[in-house]
């Protein structure tokens, strides 16, 4: 059983690691900060809060930890939870306000259906 | 031959003074206040790190890492595990003293910023420059 | 060999490359936006890498440290938001 | 690009340089061993056979920083205290408000349902810091910073006039602050004053028994642990850190354009 | 296999190496926002450092205070006053 839960765990973190590594480097190629947004969110949501529900499983059936495996896990959960709930309300809060004070263009824009004014059409491309 | 925990620890070492020039200059030849202040918050930070690089402890084995001053399962400590945290576990001492200096830190930064307000309120700016023109 | 650590000593080197790149955009970042993008996704990155790192360590009263980076990055987000849309962050 | 180098140059100085100092060995390095001093720490802060020298608590640093090392914590609380009086000090004669606007301030609705259900988690994770203190990592201050987070979060994400409609008031701040000081200063005093009354010797800040004086708090409370005094001043020092912090980011979140007396009084 | 230790002490040194670059940023920034950002990259690092230092405790204290803390004390000072320093 214990195994099992391990193996769940370790396959988790892996997958946690990989899809950090492919939205960090969507972080580094996309073009400007509303597609940068997307990266973001798949290295919060798969690159934080299935690494630690992973970490949470490994600990629970890791002998080593003892019978402070029980704290590892709760303490886990709880900090996956957070980042379940805080991440897209950051991500959120700080899309509308970089809209708002209009300090990204984005350029060749097709439709801005938030403020016409923003959307230059037929930019560099 | 190269010890390579060496290395990495002379390099955390030298990292932390390197910040502490660079914060040092911008106290120093940065004209804001502003700018003053964040440069005073890293250098106490950077301070606070040597203190707990002083309090830090080698590995006793690659299976036994120095472990932070809290001992577990106090409930049924045996001689033995007392005997094996105080093998392991890093100085307590400059962690007691960096906690409260961080805290202190930021009531007094909290005091810097009131005294930069104010100075906007009389003078207008925070340029040290044109203060000390206002001056004479 | 224990397989949990063999494991996560092969994982870590992942998770240190994102970090990496994580930084490289938060230092360069052209707008204040992207900086701040970066430095959430970096700091549940890192909150993530302490409870692997705390199992990897078996040090598990470490864990604790994970709940309050995950929970302090939030408050950054809202204070750039709120000073970028408003100016005045009192009301 | 001028930056660029320039960072490229320092980091690779510091690279260089660390490995020539690994091969010159001239610099301090922390060794397998912690000094005497810490020794002594390590062994007495939780150890039962040895009764006259322990604190009685699992976690080292809680230790030092209330019982081994109480009387500089003492003092420290006493700097914070006059750090916070002298910024209220300078930034009296702001105007207060008669009435405050109706309409709703603040961020979108999203982010505002979010930090109410994260303020009480905060909340939640101070009040666990603070009380565990004496057991896992944390403690007064910790928690009370933590604490502190979350009136700040509700100044700006919803508003100034928020907090002084449910009554959080930088007067209200002040009367926490002064009873956690009081307390800090009640527990200290206690066990001096109860040895003194009983006719026994005593000391202030004293927490487990010491040969000379007898008197102490008890360790474990209904079976729990909670090391004398640790518990009590983890408490106190959390009212206090959490309340002093409030009151300046209440008289900070005050705009500017009301400070300088334009806005209504 | 590589030793654990060495592994996570590299850890710490690479934290350490990119808060340099972070506080170099910090100080030399004209935009005083950029400059407080800069700065809380620079905190983040430090919490990493701390832990690999083996410091719950400093951790537990120094990241409210310096990520949840300092920035919104400098961004309502930077509101209340100039946002440029002047060459």
């Amino acid at each position: 059983m214990t195994e099992v839960l391990i193996y769940i765990g370790l396959a988790l973190i892996g997958l946690g690691a990989v899809s950090d590594l492919i939205a960090a480097i969507g972080m580094n190629r996309f073009k400007n900060f509303y597609l940068r947004l997307h990266a973001a969110t798949i290295g919060t949501i798969w690159g934080a809060f299935v690494p630690i529900i992973g970490a949470s499983l490994v600990a629970i059936g890791y002998e080593p930890l003892g019978y402070y495996r029980w704290f590892v896990a709760g303490a886990g959960f709880v900090a996956a939870l957070l980042v379940l709930i805080l991440a897209p309300a950051g991500s959120h809060a700080l899309a509308r306000a970089t809209h708002r004070a209009r300090i990204v263009r984005v350029e060749p824009c097709i439709a801005d259906h938030l403020d016409e004014t923003m959307c230059i059409k037929g930019g560099s491309e | 031959m190269i010890d390579p925990v060496t290395y990495m620890l002379t390099l955390i070492i030298l990292c932390m003074v390197v910040n502490l020039g660079i914060a040092l200059y911008g106290i120093f030849f940065r004209p804001s206040l502003v700018k003053k202040i964040i440069a005073v918050t890293i250098l106490g930070d950077t301070a606070n790190t040597f203190a707990i690089m002083l309090g830090y402890r080698r590995w006793l084995s690659p299976e036994k890492p120095s472990i932070p001053p809290v001992l577990l399962n106090y409930a049924n400590a045996t001689k033995e595990a007392l005997a094996e945290f105080s093998a392991r576990a890093v100085d307590p001492l400059p962690q007691a003293l960096v906690l409260t200096a961080i805290v202190i830190g930021l009531a007094v930064t909290l005091f810097l910023v009131f005294l930069t307000l104010q100075i906007h309120r009389l003078y207008g700016t925070t340029d040290v420059r044109e203060i000390r023109k206002l001056r004479g | 060999m224990d397989i949990v650590v063999t494991s996560i000593t092969f994982l870590i080197p992942i998770f240190l490359l994102a970090f990496i790149l994580y930084i490289i955009r938060a230092i360069k970042g052209p707008t204040i936006s992207d900086q701040v993008l970066a430095i959430d996704a970096m700091t549940y990155d890192v909150a993530a890498f302490l409870v692997v790192l705390s199992i990897y360590l078996r040090i598990p009263i470490l864990t604790a440290t994970a709940i309050v980076l995950a929970l302090w990055i939030y408050a950054l987000d809202i204070y750039i938001a709120k000073y970028l849309e408003k100016r005045e962050l009192g009301e | 690009m001028k930056h660029a180098i320039a960072v490229l140059s320092i980091v690779l100085f510091v690279l260089a340089m660390s490995l020539l100092l690994t091969v010159a060995g001239g610099l301090y390095i922390p060794s397998i061993s912690v000094r005497p001093l810490a020794e002594l720490y390590l062994n007495t802060t939780y150890n039962p056979w040895n009764r006259e020298f322990t604190a009685l608590s699992p976690e080292g640093v809680t230790a030092i920083v209330w019982d081994y090392r109480g009387l500089d914590t003492v003092f420290e609380t006493t700097v914070f205290y006059l750090a916070i009086i002298a910024s209220i000090a300078i930034a009296r004669g702001i105007r207060k408000y008669s009435a405050l606007p109706g309409k709703e301030l603040g961020l979108s609705l999203i982010v505002r349902t979010v930090t109410r259900i994260t303020t009480t988690l905060i909340v939640a994770v101070a009040i666990s810091i603070a009380l565990h203190g004496h057991l896992t990592p944390g403690g007064g201050f910790q928690g009370g910073a933590t604490a502190a987070v979350a009136p700040l979060l509700i100044l700006v994400a919803f508003s100034h006039y928020f907090l002084l409609k449910r009554g959080v008031s930088k007067d209200l701040m002040l009367v926490i602050r002064s009873l956690g000081l009081a307390g800090i200063g009640i527990v200290a005093i206690a066990t001096y004053l109860v040895a003194v009354a009983s006719g026994l010797p005593g000391f202030v800040l004293q927490n487990q028994p010491k040969p000379l004086s007898p008197v102490n708090l008890p360790a474990y409370l209904g079976g729990q642990l909670i090391s004398g005094t640790l518990w009590f001043f983890n408490i106190f020092e959390f009212f206090a850190v959490m309340a002093g912090f409030t009151i300046v980011f209440l008289l900070l979140a005050i705009p500017e354009r009301i400070a300088r007396g334009g806005g209504e009084k | 296999m590589i030793d654990p230790q060495v592994l996570v002490l590299g850890i710490g040194a690479l934290a350490a190496l990119a808060s340099v670059v972070a506080v170099y940023f910090a100080v030399i920034e004209r935009n005083l926002v950029r400059a407080v950002v800069f700065s809380a990259i620079q905190s983040t690092l430090y919490a990493l450092l701390y832990y690999i230092l083996m410091a719950p405790d400093i951790v537990l204290v120094y990241v409210p205070v310096a990520v949840g803390l300092y920035p919104a004390v400098i961004l309502f000072l930077i509101s209340k006053t100039e946002r440029e320093e002047k060459p």
